[in-house]
């Protein structure tokens, strides 16, 4: 497959391999590697180091907004035209609590999902390669780089024990 | 991960193994059987289907209804498949909170449950009410009257609970999916390579993905874990906020949000029992599972003898002649065989629990989760009928007599709830490949590093 | 249209042809649905009586039974909607029995014939045409000189009057005869004062009522008028009350409201009666006392069972209040000593001088022939002395006992004609049927009573192209000329006329335009001698005789629905519960608890009664009030013609009876019947749950003495010292009061915010109420409340917004037996517990307080009713107004109510239609409503006027005064539900006994 | 716009929704057979056709006639009323058209009236059963001349046609918030 972007990409079997990898390649100021992994790994995602996800910040805008809006959709529309029933006051707050409730989870949770498309929308894996034994056992890590690095970097994740070294350029 | 190391829970497996044997459940060619029990269930939903439109045709006289009693079967099955529901959210997401490892395997299954169950739950309300074609009129929408729903109404608050509860139920599980059909989508081929290549919305397991990924499941179940917990309050509230004796009662929203766990995992227990040995992925839900599951169960059991007890109790304390004629009638009036169908099968039957050997035998369990599910529906059943049956005016008493409209129509929503789950089982991963690979430690190099990188 | 042609074979198109219907009429039919009316369709000519959209009134006079009340008529484009009483006239002033109301539903009956119909060869009718009819019957009246019958069941009126001359001329005889016509009393009358005729009972002047066997609430003499004296003089009034002591083997609806109930064996109750009348007149001086000596108390507690001191004290209480009265008679204790018992009591009026006080003779013209005038007639045909038998407004063939042949006797006359409207037993017995006008559509009149004439006019077009039989008569005259030539009136209104000429005074056409306003012409009765001694001594007593040997006394009764079986094709009155047993749509057989046991049935198994003279099968229901060794079965169904909700439902108890008479009456109750069980079950079609009000204080009743304190019920509760009520201390109202008024003040918002708009309420006054259910036909009537049938009831679907609760009080372990009863309609609760649970604002509180149900809005959840505690909320759960209203019965529907459609939601509006309709004319008269002016069908058909209605926020309303009784209170008040219907506690003539505090029997 | 959109696609879902109520046909007594007019060529004219071309804009227009000479219960009665045979002839007995056009229409009327048969006109205006509109109190509080606020202005309109969709509730409800009248349900749903 013809890609856009020059670099190698390595398979690994070994988790702690492919760790080491990513620690060493950072180290040798290797920028904008790309990890592929069939499951989430806390050992991996150590090693690559990104700050937290700003997903929850949009769960608590979606969240907030979602509150309000119950609370102000159920006040306006009862006193939109005002019906007695019950003897109950017009704008009843207590029982309007469960729809501003259902509206926060729905917001939150909808915003949240929003989020996750968004955010890694972002940053686009366009022209990077990809092989389906990372959906499966191998953990896969592509280096970005100059044809003249190729060698070295090819080298390093060998080193690291890779199974399988590919060089796009 | 230490804990994993040490958890029972760990199937002695290899990541390679784990995708082969849960891909092998969705690219299998079906078996005879599995066509005669998507048949059944086709069929079954023709029966919904039909049941339906001939009370369109003729109205609700069709079904058994004898005023006092305005509510009957079909709010008894509402409730009853909205607590189905709960217990997939429950296993996926309250027990991911509290990252107990064995809800992995089960996870997906229970989930899917919720999701079809809740499709189920909110047909009722629907062919429940009179004039079924203006159902909406429940949605506040804009439009020529300048009228608006009342919010007032615990039937409103419903239609919330429910809509926001099947939404987010049904995000969830999608959610958890992605990387699954990911999976799925690099070993098919042809169309269904491109199908679940569109389903997996360009998942490739990327660190900037999990990176989102990971953190975002999370607030999901941190969101899904309060919902639950509200929606079958709201549902108890249906019920407690009137003033009918049997139904006004304080207890009622623990008391239902515990029935609903139970009834569901009632229904996990008899849904994944057969599911397992027919996918033949008896080696990743084990005994273990099933144990925890009958824990739960018993649990949740006992919390249910503790609400019936306290219904009576209360009941006799209040002093009020009302409540206590109500309850006086549920054990001994016309209707007591289903007042005592739902304690037997409730109450005592889950104390059976207690036993190992009752817990880690199949066949027992299995047995037990059918007296459950018919339990809960009883216990359902008695709360709306009876005591809608003999409420203030002793002139106004009434009884009831369930016609085939209302049976037809309840065993039609299994058929409903069937086909959908019998689809999904065999087109998507009923088991997360994702996770059990999470918690499955990938091969290491050095043996003599310890595992984790933290 | 599927039912363009109605089964009966009227077109509604020409029908409506003729009646000129607007579209805006028309449109007015269809309530709850938007199909559009496509055309307007204007009248040829303007009536200037009928304006589209307003209702039209014409006075008329009532022919449901002999009484004649009064009517007004309500239309709507020339469409009769509505009957009420007619406050004008003298007997019924303003209100009118169930029966009567439903007379609507014989005019509108789909089962009306539209043609006269003749025997043709094959045994069936043909429908021929009026000009043939009358051909025919002219071809035999002329061949028949003398050998004419005619049996005439309409009362004294000009029409009777051309009978008897168009009889008179031709030769033959008029026999005047209706089933219930009192023989009895009559002879016994005869006995002791020498006159035939009924006297009137003045029940308000009276201020002790003993009743023996006679229902005079229900079925016994002009019920309405009896009614609202009984109401007036038994009704709590400025602290006292008449006493009602009720003597007889089974507990009516009139022995129910008996402050003491005496129950004795059919025929005992002339024992009573002498008994009473020895003490009385011992008491009182009376020279006849020594003529009665032999009827010492304890003689008479021997022999009936009642206990001495209980007849001391009843024979007390009835001589020292003055005026005092006694009635008797009655189906009920038609038994072979009826004569005896009437005269019996006859001589306890006397003795206890209430002749010319309560019991005032010369009221009624006694024109009745009687069970013996009916049976001369069968004899005069048997003996072949009848050519040409013309029955109108009869139906002796299912009023007469079967073990008299008279099936079989009637068909030996030789030609045989029937005026019936509906194909009844007689009538398709006869050769020729030529249907009569109904009373609404006809002119006629009625003299119910001397001074008292009431008149009929035609207030619509006829809906069934029948025709009057005074025009037949007179058709016929001509036809036949020769002896008849001399009725040359060429249409029977003008023979009307004509004789009423006379009557007017002053300017004819005023006058008579004055009349027809006022129903007729109403003077008070000629002063007539009234008896004051009886002849013929004291009677004697005897045990009546019964036939058979069964163990069981048959006691058939006047049904207060079905009456005499002319109620049995109406669907109001067959829905309508019968007041006592909560029955709809059957006939039962009642048996007490007691007997039930020994016989080993229960409810709704069906017995087979066997008697010498025949044997029916008939559904048990277990009865308190009915004697232990009688059997009770209601008279009026077990039809085997009269229209498709009259034929083959239920039994007849005629079928029992022997025919056998020499005493000038029907004797009712003469048989003994044995029994066998069937094992058959069916389930009764009540519309009753539970029978006993388990201690909830949903009908409070007080003693007298406590009343007269003015005591509320609550310390008349303490005060026969049970504990407190432990619901709503006096701590716990003050809160909520505090909590209440703090809600009001946030409610103010919209339509809600101006204090001057009305807020409507109820009083009920439950020691006036007798439980007669005439509100709850007022209120189907209109409400276009539809009839469900019995299939529906079995599931309690029954669509009545107003129910009258009868539930039971002791009647157990020697406590005596007392029912109560109460009409419940929905509350217009304040704290209205079925508004809040709507999710879309159908059920909702208005500003002048009532509780809305919008239908158009209603999505049908149902949550509503769940939450109602009274139960007064009705779901329409299937297509009921496409199957209630088979045409042309829909053309009575109330087009100002919305018929409501499958799947909605309904309840009392406290007639919020009328309450609209009186605010429109009001605010085109630029006034505020009156208090008085709104009356919901209920409180304006009341007999009894128990109900008022008003605004309470009027402080002169007479609704707010009613509601400051003390005795008022609110149904389950506990629930703070604060509804807008305050109920009076009914009042007990009992002495306050002190219960040990216990607790009612809760929970079981 | 976009609310005028709403509007429209929710009287739809509307009238679709209800018309879905069982109509009481049943029970829809028919109305009298009507004279057998031929419907008017209604020369183009807007609004339904008419068994007879009657011109509203001729008789309240040109001749300045009051709404209420014909539609004589406007004020005292919820129905508005509409003129009997009679009293178009009242009329036309005498006046017989000047055009040959109105002639034969005036001829159809007279035909009509000697055959003592009623014209069915078509409705242009009907609410649903469940509203109960009472003319006289709106014409007692807007005044006589108030039929336009509801009709338009017929005295323009040769042949009859609908202005306001008279049975969408909106469009009551609009103009009782305008002029701060009750909103209260039960005002016309009973």
């Amino acid at each position: 497959m013809a890609t856009s972007v020059p670099g190698v990409l390595a398979h690994f079997a070994h988790v702690d391999g492919a760790a080491d990898a990513i620690r060493e390649l950072k180290a040798t100021g290797h920028k904008d590697l790309t990890v592929y992994c069939a499951a989430h790994n806390h050992e991996l995602e150590a090693a690559i180091g990104d700050p937290i996800s700003p997903v929850r910040l949009w769960t608590l805008f979606a969240g907030l907004t979602g509150v309000s809006a119950g609370f102000s959709l159920a006040i306006w529309m009862s006193s939109d035209w005002p019906l007695l029933v019950g003897g109950k006051p017009i704008t009843a707050i207590p029982s309007f609590v469960v729809i501003g409730f259902e509206l926060t989870i729905l917001f939150g949770s909808l915003a949240t999902v929003i989020a996750v498309i968004v955010l890694s929308a972002m940053k686009s894996l366009k022209g990077r390669p990809y092989h389906p034994k990372f959906s499966d056992d191998h953990i896969g890590v592509f280096v970005p780089c100059r044809a003249d690095q190729a060698a070295a970097v090819e080298q390093l994740l060998t080193g690291h024990g890779s199974v399988e070294v590919t060089r796009d350029a | 991960m230490a804990v994993i190391a040490h958890d029972p829970s760990r199937p002695t497996q290899t990541h390679g193994e784990v995708t082969r044997d849960v891909l092998a459940t969705i690219t299998s060619k079906p078996t005879k059987g599995y066509y005669i029990l998507l048949g059944t269930m086709a069929f079954l939903t023709a029966v919904l289907l039909g049941t339906v439109t001939m009370l369109l045709k003729e109205g609700l006289g069709l079904a058994g209804y004898a005023p006092p009693i305005m509510w009957s079967v079909y709010i008894t099955t509402f409730v009853f498949w909205v607590g189905i529901g709960h217990a997939g959210t429950l296993i996926s997401a309250i027990l991911f909170l509290f990252r107990s490892p064995w809800r992995t395997a089960v996870y997906r299954a229970t989930e899917a449950m919720t999701v079809f169950a809740v499709m189920t739950a909110a047909l009722f309300p629907i062919i429940h009410i009179g004039r079924q074609w203006i159902f909406y009129w429940l949605i506040p929408y804009p439009n020529a009257r300048y009228l608006w729903p009342n919010f007032k109404s615990p039937l409103l608050w419903d239609v919330f609970a429910i809509s926001t509860y099947l939404t987010v139920s049904s995000t969830f599980l999608m959610v958890g999916l992605i990387p699954d059909i990911a999976a799925v989508r690099d070993h098919v081929s042809g169309w269904r390579k491109k199908l679940y290549g569109a389903l997996s919305l360009g998942w490739t397991g990327a660190d900037s993905q999990w990176r989102h990924y990971s953190r975002a499941y999370l607030y999901l179940a941190a969101l899904a874990t309060p919902l639950v917990l509200s929606v079958h309050s709201v549902v108890s509230w249906d019920f407690a906020v009137s003033i009918v004796p049997g139904w006004h009662g304080t207890i009622f929203a623990p008391y239902f949000v515990a029935g609903a766990i139970y009834s569901g995992i009632g229904m996990v227990l008899t849904l994944m029992i057969p599911l397992r040995k027919v996918l033949k992925v008896e080696h990743m839900i084990t005994d273990y599972h099933f144990d925890n599951l009958s824990k739960l169960t018993l649990f949740t059991g006992t919390i249910l003898f503790y609400a019936y007890g306290m219904e009576y109790f209360v009941a006799w304390y209040s002093g009020s002649t009302f409540e206590q004629t109500t309850f006086w009638r549920r054990a001994f009036g016309p209707a007591w065989w289903a007042g005592w169908a739902m304690i037997i099968c409730n109450a005592f039957v889950s104390q059976l629990l207690w036993f190992k050997k009752i817990r880690t035998n199949l066949t027992s369990l299995f047995i037990i989760s059918i007296f459950i599910n018919l339990g809960m529906w009883f216990e359902r059943y008695v709360i709306v009928t009876s005591s809608l049956a003999n409420d203030y005016i002793p002139y106004a008493w009434g009884q009831i007599n369930p016609t085939w409209a209302d049976w037809l129509i309840l065993l039609g929503s299994f058929g409903w709830f069937g086909l959908w789950f019998t689809l999904f089982y065999k087109n998507f991963p009923i088991v997360a490949i994702q996770e059990i690979k999470e918690m499955i430690p990938m091969p290491r190099r050095k043996v003599s590093s310890h595992g984790g990188a933290h | 249209m599927a039912d363009e042609q109605s089964p009966t074979g009227v077109d509604r198109r020409q029908f409506l042809k003729v009646l000129g219907v607007t579209g805006a009429g028309t449109a007015a039919l269809s309530g709850c649905s938007t199909d559009r009316v496509a055309k307007l369709v204007p009248y040829l000519v303007q009536s200037e009586q009928q304006v589209p959209g307003v209702a039209t009134w014409y006075a008329s006079t009532c022919t449901e039974c002999s009484t004649g009340c009064g009517l007004h008529v309500k239309t709507r484009e020339s469409r009769p909607i509505k009957l009420e009483g007619n406050p004008e006239h003298p007997v019924n002033a303003g209100t009118l029995c169930s029966r009567g109301q439903a007379g609507l539903q014989a005019l509108y009956n789909p089962d009306r014939l539209g043609a006269p119909m003749a025997r043709n060869a094959a045994g069936g009718f043909d429908e021929i045409t009026w000009d043939d009819a009358i051909a025919r019957l002219a071809a035999k009246v002329a061949a028949a000189p003398g050998k004419v019958a005619v049996l005439n069941g309409y009362g004294p009126s000009t029409f009777t009057g051309l009978v008897r001359y168009w009889v008179a001329a031709i030769g033959g005889q008029v026999v005047q005869w209706e089933p219930f016509a009192r023989e009895a009393e009559r002879k016994a009358n005869e006995r002791s004062f020498g006159r035939t005729d009924l006297p009137n009972y003045a029940f308000g002047a009276a201020n002790h009522i003993l009743s023996f066997g006679a229902d005079f609430l229900e079925t016994w003499g002009p019920v309405v008028e009896q009614q609202r004296g009984f109401a007036a003089s038994h009704g709590l009034h400025d602290g006292t009350m008449a006493k009602h002591v009720f003597v007889g083997p089974r507990m009516s609806l009139t022995g129910a409201n008996a402050d003491e109930y005496v129950q004795v064996a059919p025929g005992q109750e002339t024992l009573v009666a002498l008994g009473i009348a020895h003490l009385v007149a011992a008491k009182r001086g009376h020279p006849l006392a020594g003529s009665l000596s032999a009827y010492t108390p304890a003689m008479v507690a021997k022999e009936s069972g009642v206990a001495e001191a209980q007849l001391t004290a009843i024979a007390d209480a009835f001589a020292d209040a003055q005026p005092s009265l006694a009635v008797a008679g009655g189906i009920a204790a038609q038994h072979r000593g009826a004569i005896d018992l009437c005269a019996a009591v006859n001589t306890l009026n006397l003795v206890a001088g209430n002749l010319g006080k309560t019991v005032l003779f010369g009221a009624e013209p006694a024109t009745n022939d009687g069970y013996a005038g009916v049976t001369g007639l069968f004899d005069a045909i048997d003996k072949g002395q009848v050519g040409v038998l013309l029955v109108h407004e009869a139906n002796p063939l299912y009023a007469l006992p079967k073990s008299g042949k008279f099936t079989e006797r009637f068909a030996k006359a030789g030609f045989k004609v029937s005026t019936a409207q509906v194909l009844d037993e007689t009538a398709a017995a006869c050769d020729l049927i030529i249907p009569n006008l109904h009373a609404l559509e006809r002119w006629d009149d009625l003299r119910p009573r001397a001074g008292v004439t009431g008149l009929l006019q035609p207030v619509t077009e006829p809906v069934f192209a029948a025709k009057h039989t005074g025009d037949v008569l007179l058709a016929v005259a001509k036809k036949v000329a020769g002896p008849l030539a001399s009725f040359t009136a060429p249409t029977f209104e003008a023979y009307l006329k004509a004789a009423w000429a006379p009557k007017l005074i002053g300017d004819a056409d005023e006058a008579w335009r004055t009349a027809l306003g006022n129903g007729g012409v109403y003077a008070a009765a000629p002063a007539t001698a009234q008896p004051t001694s009886v002849s013929g001594g004291a009677p004697a007593w005897q045990a009546p005789a019964f036939d058979g040997d069964g163990a069981y006394t048959l006691l058939p009764y006047a049904s207060s629905m079905y009456y005499d079986g002319r109620g049995a094709n109406k669907p109001w009155l067959l829905e309508n519960p019968d007041p006592m047993t909560k029955i709809t749509w059957q006939s039962w057989v009642e048996v007490h608890p007691d007997t039930a046991k020994v016989i080993d049935v229960r409810e709704g198994e069906f017995l087979e009664l066997t008697s010498p003279h025949g044997t029916v099968r008939a559904q048990v229901y277990v009865f308190p009030g009915v004697h232990p060794n009688v059997l009770a079965m209601p008279l009026g169904l077990g039809h085997t013609e009269y229209g498709r909700y009259a034929k083959g439902r239920g039994t007849n108890p005629l079928d029992l009876l022997g025919a056998a008479d020499g005493q000038g009456f029907l004797p009712y109750v003469a048989t003994k019947v044995s029994v066998k069980t069937t094992g058959d079950f069916r389930k009764v079609s009540k519309t009753e749950g539970t029978t006993r009000q388990l201690g909830r204080g949903i009908i409070e009743a007080m003693p007298l003495a406590y009343a007269a304190k003015g005591m509320t019920p609550k310390e008349a509760y303490s005060a026969a010292g049970h504990a407190e009520h432990e619901i709503n201390t006096p701590k716990e109202i003050e809160a909520i009061d505090g909590w209440y008024e703090a809600q009001k003040e946030r409610w103010k918002l919209g339509n809600y915010a101006d204090d001057a708009t009305p807020k409507w309420g109820m009083a009920v006054d439950l020691s006036r109420c007798t439980g007669c259910s005439a509100c709850v036909t007022a209120c189907y009537a209109e409400t276009n409340i539809p009839t469900v049938g019995e299939e529906q009831i079995f599931k309690g679907r029954e669509m009545s917004w107003m129910r009258i609760e009868r539930y039971w009080e002791g009647g157990t372990d020697g406590e005596k037996l007392e029912a109560r009863f109460a009409p419940v309609m929905c509350q217009h609760c304040d704290n209205a517990p079925c508004e809040p649970v709507c999710p879309v604002y159908a059920a909702y509180h208005t500003p002048d307080g009532l509780n809305g149900q919008v239908y158009n809005r209603c999505v049908g959840t149902r949550y509503c009713s769940n939450n109602c505690p009274f139960k007064v909320r009705y779901f329409n759960w299937s297509k009921y107004n496409e199957t209630a209203w088979p045409a042309p019965l829909n053309l009575q529907l109330n087009p100002e109510v919305t018929t409501r459609a499958r799947g909605v939601m309904e309840k009392c509006t406290f007639c919020v239609q009328r309450i609209r309709d009186k605010q429109n004319i009001a605010k085109l008269e630029d006034r505020s409503v009156r208090d008085g002016e709104i009356l919901p069908a209920c409180v304006q058909g009341c007999p009894s006027g128990a109900l008022t209605f008003g605004n309470v926020k009027d402080p002169e309303a007479a609704v707010v005064k009613a509601k400051r009784d003390p005795r008022g209170y609110t149904m389950l008040e506990e629930t703070n539900v604060r509804p807008a219907v305050t109920y009076l506690a009914k009042v007990l003539h009992q002495e306050p006994v002190t219960h040990a505090p216990a607790a009612a029997g809760e929970g079981h | 716009m976009h609310k005028r959109f709403f509007l429209g696609l929710v009287a739809a879902v509307v009238v679709g929704g209800v018309t879905l109520v069982p109509p009481v046909g049943a029970q829809q007594a028919t109305p009298p057979i009507a004279a057998d007019l031929t419907a008017a060529d209604s020369a183009g004219f807007k609004g339904p056709k008419q068994p007879i071309l009657f011109r509203h804009d001729v008789h309240s227009g040109m001749l300045k006639m009051q709404c209420q000479y014909c539609h004589y219960s406007v004020g005292v009665s919820s129905e508005p009323g509409i003129p009997s045979m009679q009293t178009c002839m009242g009329c036309h007995i005498a006046v017989g058209g000047k055009t040959k056009a109105n002639q034969v229409e005036i001829k159809k009327l007279r035909d009509a009236w000697s055959k003592k048969l009623p014209v069915e006109w078509t409705r242009v205006h009907s609410l649903a059963r469940h509203v109960h509109f009472p003319h006289q109190r709106h014409i007692k509080a807007l005044g006589a001349n108030a039929c336009a606020t509801c009709h338009g202005n017929v005295a323009r309109m040769p042949q009859v046609y609908k202005v306001n969709n008279v049975n969408n509730m909106g469009f009551c409800i609009s103009c009782h918030i305008e002029r701060k009248v009750s909103r209260d349900c039960s005002v016309c749903h009973y």
